[in-house]
């Protein structure tokens, strides 16, 4: 399995989009998505299969070029299960943002362009070995969001843009600060930017101690780590459709993913230090997200929000530092990214048809467009983590890892964290429910209901959903052994 | 006190005062007039150094040149005998403030930095400078640039100055 | 003489082509349009002669330095050059004055050389005033154009006070060292408070050209007032030259010094990047914008400066490479927009890209590499800045560095945002691109795309110091 | 019994979810009914051969019924040996519950042929009756501690969407989200519970679990001996999981969800809210009963106070609520009592008979039916009158005879009266609360009087008491409506008779129990009484009930209104939950956290318009700077490098 | 002291210099502007021969520079003053404030 094509198809789509016409533009992306999906699909068939073979190694696929070797950058790219699980997630996603924008008005050409750049940059971020490629493609996934946002967005979408674009660069400057003192507070003869190297040697502690800090609070902007969180609201409220479901299905994950790889993989020690820190800030993002969503009217808001609650289960699994916790917070990205993808594709699919988002103004629309509804019933019971469904298994998973710390501290959180399950039926019932039941409020009582590309972006969200939460094991199986080398990397063995 | 001093300290004053007048005076002629004797002071303490060479071009330069030329571009952007507008206190005192500041600065640190001179020795003659500014491990491709400069400079003020009479 | 031939290939290249050009003019002349082709394939030549064949050797003892480095800054400038004879062909094509500009430009450019080539405080001087009386003659170029005129004369008073303060600064050296030749004067500069001042002097008249805050008040006006084709000469080569000069100021001429003046330029970086940026935030003339910008620029070559040694000239020669690209595309644009539509203002590019989307694109391929956002080669060239910098270890300002970015980002997004916007009301009218300003655009362009990620320039560059 | 048969059991009505809910509207239409009935009755007969062939055959081996585990697949593996797994647990409790479950559902399938007839969601309808039924299978077959939690949680999700089943009604979706958000509220609790057991004991199987509680151990003592605010952290972990428990089970105070859950149709009520889903708690307490029994007395004791006083509560309340479903709503949550407070009533000796055990799940095996029957019943009248008040309705004994007669048997069942069901699971009970705490078995004697007392008020007002006219059915009801009542009325009949204590027992062994003629005098008696007094007050249309809930004041009134539980639980939710947390966690989002970011651009815009004078245009003043920066710079250096300044 | 040597001339040199400065600052007229930068340069070029003459008489240094400075003072002012002209013709007037337009 060449790593090369992982990257490469999605460009090449781009740029095929670029060079098409109008018309043919959102079919060459549909055909680029539907590559990756199979890519991504034979990628995992390939790992497995190297795994069955007993291919032990944590690293598959590996491959190296020459990049900037005056500045100890390396092209290096190659997956474990953890990258592997992402790179299905963005496959998914991107396809269905697809779908859902198959009607796309307005500039189409360059939406599917921006919108596979997007998932260009997505996949060279998953695959990087090498810190500063992972950083390039990091912000190559930055950039195309804000212009989504400013060029195909609604409400108040400047302020929007400017708030997410700011913000993620932000993030993404402090790990910039990082990795350069990281890499000059070596010793020269061991400066590299190179992972694998430095997750072989141990890095002083002296030095662990503020660059792991920087790392983490960078790639937790992405995550909305908590008093960094301002920019989802806007961000996902003001984008159109495939934005926020690329936003809050994928971009978010970038940070977990790189608070797991880049921080808490290679600064174990810091890890420990700040792991008090981080499940605080952990919990207060969860709860305090949960009961801010509570109070808002408006259904990308009320996701939004949510999404901060959700990922904040990235970030406590993270700070637990237990195997199960940190497998627990990969189930979470994955889950996350599969569902509120799919609530952002209702969402988008309500709007067209009601031109509200205001839950008040919406009412027993079960009637008019019940297969929307259904999806819209299985986003929502997914994220309130019904079994069965993905947000379960990951909630679940987080919970007992969490709860495998023996402090009164660890199981505090953890609690508080329990407690947001609550809060999130309240919330997501009271949405869901005012939309979905109560007396019809619609133009008319016509069935107006989904279209088949919207039918099938639903269908491959909630397979993805469902696949998961019937059978976490497979996930698991996959994602584990990755895991399990980086506690070990923490337990300093 | 012998002659040859007295004279320094003669064309010293003269220098400065000129100096002094000529960036205060109002009329502007008076003050490009003032100008020129600065000037011709700067070259007399040349020839006191005894460098004639560089007083002698002192004199055709600035004195023959470039003194002429500016009274002649005060000919022609001004009417005769007009006053210049007098100048904010506040913009005059932040001057001199700086003016006052930086000499002070400079000075001080030149007089504590201690300068040691040597005996002094005979000046070079018009001859030697003659032949390093054409020696090609002398001043000759310093000598070639200024060349190119005049000759852009030329251009420039050949292109900008010119009076327009076939303008579109 | 072979050897003289051989070093100062570009030097002569340019000088001759300054010849033909006044023989030409006092010929019979030429058509304007056939001329400016002319000189274009001139131009072209000379950027192929300056890049190529480079050798190392030290002529008119030691005043003429050359080397393969220099050989490459050289490269780049005369590609500059070469650029703005493309891009701004909208301008040039119809100007009365057409061959007396390039004569101008091209002794301005031979300053240049010179500068980046010198080794001698008096070669310094004079190709320092080559590199800038013309230039203002230049920037008056518009003969007409009442703020053009402004320029040049703001130009030309406020480098007239900076050489004077310069000079000042050479004379103290001069009677410490007794010397005007780099290799015998560094040895006798010390850290006293006279050899400082004097150093202070001589950097001011740099950061002057360079214009590094606070001695940057004329840039802006100076970038409104002159002719599109003089901002971007400005804006790109002789800011390109002066910090390849400046490097050899600080690392040939005061190494002795670098504890001073590190702090010096760390200071001056902070304030710049601050000072640019804050008043770039609300430019809506699109030149002084680019202007306000370009000294954020230059706040990052000082980081890029304030290095460790290896690293600070390879970064800063790659930056001023990228810069070139990336601004040349962004003043190609707007000189395009000028001189066809009388568009000077950021708020009249709402919906560009709606009617002449090449020029939209180039445009934002320009802003994203100024702003420093992969994968245009300009987040590649602010990093590696940044890391020369962060040699030193001195990681605030490394961050404070970084965090100007995103401030920058803000801007330059803006514009971006503007020019993709689709609006109801007015919006630009079509321009026709002619052919060699969209050659140029394709050169930027591919400029920016492809120095970046095709890793082999950088690793050129650095090979070579 | 081979393990594809015992899946089967769950897996028929999952197969009509599946089938009905992805093509029931496109290609079963109205057959969808059938095709559940069918499937579900398939399901039932391998449900009855593989409990008898249980309890009859292979159970018992050397007088103990073991417990076996016919079917595990490892589903979710965590870190430290804990692992989820999906399996199949079979014992005496989860046999009788299959039957149970099976069997009632079957019954109410069938009803509901007839009752929802001419549904616009008729296959939807379907549909959840078959999810619901899955995973109440699954709770029940659950061999996996967090297994059960998953079912718990889909059952729970079920009979959310049979509530809010009438979508449109504002009324369905206000109790849907009730009742899922109270039950999820105390599921908090039972997953906390789960964490901390498994925690301690290193599993998540039941079997382990219980053992490593109940063997003396070091996973034991320390469960026993690290305590958090003076419990111990098992007393916590139990007192956790039963908070789930009562939340499902409708325990004080988290009953307030049940009532309103009438909101859903009928044979739902029925099905999930009497017989089945309601008593999950009672069987989870079952489920674990020897850690409860084990955990030294002291939680025990919490438990049968809370259920003896949640079934005299709601019975009071029963007394006075006029909806019938509501009146039956009460009565479940009473009725349930009695069997959490039997599970309470642990002998001294464990080594004992646990009567108690037995006779809880004996009371939730007759419950289950007559409760089911009198809902059907219910629903038999609801469906012909349209409505659920007393009074729309009266004298409705000539017009439907077999839902008279039917009723008529349920009532005297629950009312314990011999020889009918009710009579033999309650007398158990009180014998066991009669010999190990005799104050909750005079509280069970009250409750049980006043149990005949509402139940027969609620027979005599829809029955007999003043003719009402206004409803001109001919038919009573088709046999598909009818045909269950009658089923379930043979039911009541002989459900009282199944030796019970040979079947299911705390430690499986089989053992004796006799009918203690002298001690059942009293029960029967207070029955009587509670039946009398009802006739005498409703038999006919009289004034006696106003005035005696005149007489009674402040009482009645509060009783009639719930004791105002709900408006305890509205204004926490409403005024703590919402006003205190919720709305300042928006405000502080809103205008702090983000106000902040706000404030860096704007002190941004502010700064870059306040320093704009610099750039004066003035070419001199340019200069100055330029000078004056020369000067700060050298003065600076002056000042830095040399001491002697 | 009375016996006149560098510091002399140096003393002269930077009076003269600052004197230059303040009427860079102070004089409305562009032209006379043009002449206090005149006085600047001559001020440093009486500190380069002064230099030369007292500190380092075997180099020619500063003699040509001198030289090269007078030369290029030259070419300044010629450009200086063409510009001025030109500016002049536009603004009919060479009073700096005149050419303020550009600001902010």
């Amino acid at each position: 399995m060449n790593l090369i094509l992982i990257i490469l198809i999605p460009l090449l789509t781009g740029l095929a989009i670029l060079g098409l016409n109008e018309k043919h533009a959102r079919t060459a992306a549909l055909a680029g998505a539907i590559m990756q999906v199979v890519i991504a699909i034979g990628l995992y068939l390939a790992f497995t299969q190297e795994r069955s073979i007993g291919n032990v190694f944590p690293i598959l696929f590996e491959q190296q070029y020459q990049w900037f070797p005056a500045l100890g950058f390396s092209f290096h790219i190659g997956v474990d299960g953890i990258s592997v699980a992402m790179i299905l997630l963005t496959a998914f996603v991107v396809i269905a943002g697809v779908l859902v924008s198959w009607n796309m008005e307005k500039m189409k050409k360059e939406f599917f362009f921006f919108l596979t750049l997007l998932g260009f940059g997505a996949y060279g971020f998953f695959v990087s070995l090498d810190l500063m490629v992972m950083f390039f493609f990091l912000e190559i996934a930055v950039i195309p969001k804000y212009l989504f946002i400013s060029i195909w967005g609604s409400g108040n979408k400047d302020y929007s843009a400017n708030k997410l674009a700011l913000m993620l660069m932000g993030g993404s400057a402090l790990i910039l600060v990082a990795l350069m003192g990281m890499y000059f507070s070596m010793p020269p003869e061991l400066r590299t930017f190179d992972m694998v190297k430095l997750a072989e040697m141990n890095i002083p502690f002296s030095l662990q101690r503020w660059v792991f800090p920087l790392i983490f609070t960078g790639f937790g902007v992405f995550t909305a780590m908590f008093p960094f969180h301002t920019w989802v609201p806007d961000g996902h409220s003001s984008a159109p459709t495939a934005g926020s479901m690329f936003l809050a299905g994928i971009s978010m994950k970038l940070g977990g993913y790189g608070c797991l790889r880049a921080a808490t993989y290679l600064f174990p020690e810091g890890a420990h230090e700040y792991s008090g820190i981080i499940i605080v800030l952990a919990s207060i993002a969860i709860i305090y997200g949960a009961f801010a969503t509570m109070m808002q009217k408006d259904l990308k808001y009320i996701n939004a929000y949510s999404s901060v609650s959700h990922c904040g289960f990235v970030l406590l699994g993270i700070g637990m530092l237990t195997k199960t916790a940190i497998t627990g917070a990969v189930f979470q990205m994955v889950s996350h990214g599969l569902m509120t993808a799919l609530f952002f594709a209702i969402i988008g699919m309500v709007y067209e048809r009601t031109h509200t988002r205001m839950v008040a103004d919406m009412g027993g629309l079960l009637k008019v467009m019940p297969f929307i509804i259904t999806t819209l019933y299985i986003a929502g019971f997914a994220s309130l983590g019904l079994p069965g469904l993905s947000g379960f298994v990951a909630e679940m998973t987080v919970f007992v890892g969490s709860w495998e710390n023996q402090t009164f501290f660890h199981r505090a959180a953890t609690v508080i964290a329990c407690a947001s399950i609550v809060v999130t039926a309240v919330y997501i019932l009271r949405a869901v429910g005012q939309v979905s039941m109560g007396p019809l409020k619609y133009s008319s009582d016509q069935k107006d209901d989904a279209r088949w590309n919207e039918k099938w972006a639903a269908v491959i969200l909630i397979a993805g959903i469902l696949i998961m939460g019937l059978a976490p094991f497979w996930l698991n199986d996959l994602v584990s052994p990755g895991v399990e080398v980086i506690t070990n990397k923490l337990a300093g063995k | 006190m012998s002659g040859s001093t007295f004279m320094f300290y003669l064309l010293g004053l003269l220098t400065v005062f000129s100096a002094l007048l000529s960036v205060t005076s109002r009329n502007i002629f008076r003050s490009a007039i003032y100008l020129l004797f600065s000037l011709i002071g700067i070259a007399g303490l040349y020839f006191w150094l005894d460098y004639q060479f560089i007083a002698a071009v002192q004199i055709v330069v600035y004195v023959g040149g470039i003194a002429v030329l500016i009274i002649f571009s005060i000919f022609l952007t001004q009417q005769s005998g007009e006053k210049l507008p007098p100048v904010p206190g506040g913009r005059i005192f932040f001057s001199a403030l700086a003016a006052a500041a930086g000499i002070a600065l400079v000075l001080s640190l030149m007089i504590r930095y201690g300068f040691a001179s040597v005996a002094d020795k005979a000046s070079p003659t018009a001859a030697q400078i003659g032949e390093r500014m054409l020696d090609i491990n002398g001043y000759a491709l310093p000598f070639e640039l200024v060349s190119m400069l005049l000759l852009a400079a030329m251009i420039g003020c050949i292109v900008i100055a010119l009076k327009k009479t076939e303008t579109k | 003489m072979n050897e003289y031939l051989q070093l100062m290939k570009s030097e002569l290249m340019v000088i001759l082509i300054i010849f033909i050009l006044l023989f030409i003019k006092l010929g019979k002349g030429l058509p304007n349009g056939t001329l400016l082709s002319l000189v274009q394939l001139l131009l072209l030549i000379n950027v192929a002669v300056s890049f190529g064949f480079n050798e190392t050797g030290r002529i008119f003892n030691g005043m003429f330095v050359h080397n393969e480095l220099a050989g490459f800054q050289k490269g780049i400038l005369s590609l500059a050059v070469y650029l703005i004879s493309l891009l701004c062909s909208d301008w040039l094509k119809d100007h009365e004055h057409m061959p007396e500009f390039f004569m101008l430009m091209l002794s301005a450019l031979l300053g240049m050389f010179f500068l980046v080539s010198s080794d001698h405080l008096l070669m310094f001087y004079l190709s320092l005033e080559l590199a800038s009386i013309p230039v203002a003659a230049m920037a008056n170029f518009d003969l007409e154009r009442r703020k053009s005129s402004e320029a040049a004369m703001k130009m030309v008073m406020s480098s007239a006070l900076a050489s004077g303060i310069m000079l000042f600064g050479i004379s103290l050296i001069y009677g410490i060292s007794g010397s005007l030749d780099f290799a015998t004067i560094w040895g006798s500069l010390r850290n006293e408070p006279l050899h400082i001042m004097a150093f202070v002097f001589l950097f001011s008249a740099f950061a002057f050209k360079l214009s590094v805050v606070p001695f940057h008040f004329w840039t802006a006006d100076v970038y409104e007032g002159s002719p599109v084709a003089v901002t971007a000469f400005l804006s790109v080569a002789s800011k390109g030259a002066v910090s390849f000069a400046l490097f050899n100021i600080l690392y040939k001429l005061f190494p002795n010094l670098s504890a001073p003046w590190y702090t010096l330029v760390v200071v001056l970086s902070i304030i710049t990047m601050l000072i640019g940026n804050f008043f770039a935030l609300r430019q809506d003339n699109f030149l002084r914008f680019l202007a306000f910008s370009s000294i954020a620029q230059v706040g990052f070559i000082l980081v890029g400066l304030s290095g460790q040694n290896n690293q600070v000239i390879s970064s800063v020669t790659y930056f001023v490479l990228v810069y070139a690209f990336s601004n040349l595309a962004a003043f190609g644009v707007a000189s395009v927009l000028r001189s066809q539509l009388g568009i000077e203002n950021i708020s009249q590019l709402k919906g560009l890209y709606k009617t002449s989307p090449a020029l939209a694109w180039a445009l934002a391929l320009g802003l994203f590499s100024l702003a420093g956002i992969p994968p245009a080669a300009g987040f590649f060239g602010k990093l590696f800045l940044l890391m020369s910098g962060a040699a030193k270890g001195n990681y605030w300002f490394i961050t404070i560095a970084a965090l100007n970015m995103i401030v920058s980002l803000y801007y330059y997004l803006r514009i971006v945002r503007l020019v993709f916007s689709a609006p109801e009301g007015e919006q630009v009218q079509e321009v026709k691109i002619l052919k060699p300003v969209g050659l140029g655009l394709v050169i930027c362009s591919a400029g920016i795309v492809l120095a970046g990620v095709v890793s082999w320039i950088y690793d050129h560059i650095s090979s070579m110091v | 019994m081979n393990t594809t048969n015992i899946l089967l059991i769950p897996l028929l009505p999952l197969l009509s979810f599946v089938l009905l809910g992805l093509f029931g509207k496109s290609f079963f239409k109205t057959k969808a009914g059938l095709v559940g009935c069918s499937l579900m009755l398939v399901s039932f007969i391998i449900a009855v051969v593989t409990a008898s062939s249980y309890f009859f055959s292979t159970g018992l081996q050397n007088g103990q019924y073991q417990q076996l585990k016919p079917f595990l697949m490892p589903w979710l593996k965590f870190a430290n040996g804990l692992v989820i797994e999906m399996g199949l647990l079979i014992d005496p409790l989860s046999m009788i519950m299959i039957f149970v479950v099976t069997f009632i559902s079957l019954m109410v399938h069938i009803f509901s042929l007839s009752y929802m007839k001419g549904e616009e969601r008729f296959h939807v309808y379907y549909a959840f009756l078959g999810l619901f039924t899955f995973s109440m299978l699954g709770l029940v077959l659950s061999s996996n501690i967090f297994q059960i939690y998953i079912f718990w949680e889909l059952v729970g999700v079920s009979s959310f969407l049979l509530i809010g089943f009438f979508y449109q009604k504002s009324s369905a979706l206000a109790a849907a989200k009730k009742a899922f958000i109270v039950t999820r509220f105390a599921d908090l609790g039972f997953l906390i519970g789960i964490l901390l057991l498994s925690a301690q004991a290193g599993t998540l199987d039941f079997l382990e679990l219980i053992s490593k509680f109940t063997t003396p151990g070091d996973t034991l003592s320390s469960a026993l001996g690290t305590t958090f605010l003076g419990f111990s952290l098992l007393s916590w972990g139990l007192a956790l999981v039963f908070m789930g428990a009562a939340g499902k089970s409708a325990m004080f105070p988290l009953h307030i969800w049940l009532p309103d859950a009438m909101e859903g149709p009928t044979p739902v009520s029925a099905l999930i809210h009497a017989a089945t889903m309601v008593v999950a708690g009672v069987f989870l307490v079952a489920r674990l009963y020897p850690v409860y029994a084990f955990s030294g007395a002291g939680f025990v004791h919490f438990i049968d106070d809370i259920g003896a006083f949640t079934a005299l509560f709601a019975a009071v309340i029963a007394c006075t609520q006029t909806d019938i479903k509501r009146v039956l709503a009460y009565s479940t949550i009473s009725q349930i009592g009695f069997m959490m407070f039997a599970l309470g009533q642990v002998p001294a000796d464990l080594g004992a008979v646990h009567l108690g055990y037995t006779a809880s799940i004996f009371h939730l095996f007759t419950h289950a039916i007559f409760k089911a029957l009198l809902f059907l019943g219910a629903g038999a009248v609801i469906h012909y009158v349209h409505s659920n008040e007393m009074k729309d309705m009266g004298g409705l004994r000539k017009k439907m005879p077999v839902t008279h007669a039917m009723f008529l048997l349920a009532c005297l069942a629950i009312a314990g009266v011999p020889p009918f069901a009710g009579f033999f699971s309650k007398e158990e009970i009180l014998l066991a609360a009669w010999e190990n705490n005799p104050t909750i078995f005079w509280m069970a004697l009250i409750t049980s009087g006043l149990t005949a007392f509402y139940m027969f008020r609620l027979y005599f007002s829809i029955f007999w008491n003043k003719e009402h006219d206004g409803h001109h059915h001919e038919k009573e009801g088709d046999i598909f409506l009818l045909a269950p009542l009658v089923i379930l009325g043979i039911g009541t009949v002989v459900a009282g008779f199944v030796p019970f204590s040979h079947l299911v027992s705390s430690d499986r062994k089989p053992f004796e129990t006799e009918l203690h003629l002298q001690f059942s005098i009293a029960p029967v008696a207070v029955g009587l009484i509670g039946i009398l007094l009802a006739s005498w007050m409703y038999r006919k249309h009289s004034a006696i009930p106003e005035n005696l809930a005149r007489n009674m004041g402040g009482f009645y009134k509060a009783a009639k209104n719930k004791f105002y539980i709900d408006e305890v639980w509205l204004g926490f939710t409403k005024g703590v939950l919402f006003n205190l947390i919720a709305k300042p966690a928006a405000w502080v989002d809103r205008n702090i956290v983000d106000g902040m970011v706000k404030a860096t651009g704007s002190g941004m815009e502010w700064i870059s318009y306040r320093i704009k004078g610099l750039q004066s245009g003035k070419v001199q003043q340019y200069g100055l700077f330029f000078l004056f920066g020369i000067i700060i710079i050298v003065s600076v250096y002056l000042f830095k490098n040399v001491p002697w300044r | 002291m009375m016996e006149p040597g560098l510091y002399h001339l140096l003393v002269i040199g930077a009076v003269l210099f600052f004197t230059g400065i303040y009427g860079f600052f102070t004089r409305r007229n562009m032209i006379s502007m043009l002449m206090s930068i005149e006085l600047m340069l001559n001020s440093v070029n009486i500190n380069f021969i002064a230099f030369n003459k007292y500190l380092w008489p075997d180099t020619l240094g500063g003699t040509f520079f001198t030289v090269f400075v007078i030369a290029i003072a030259a070419a300044e002012a010629a450009v200086a003053l063409a510009i001025i002209i030109n500016l002049y013709r536009s603004h009919s007037s060479i009073n700096v404030e005149v050419a303020e337009e550009m600001k902010f």
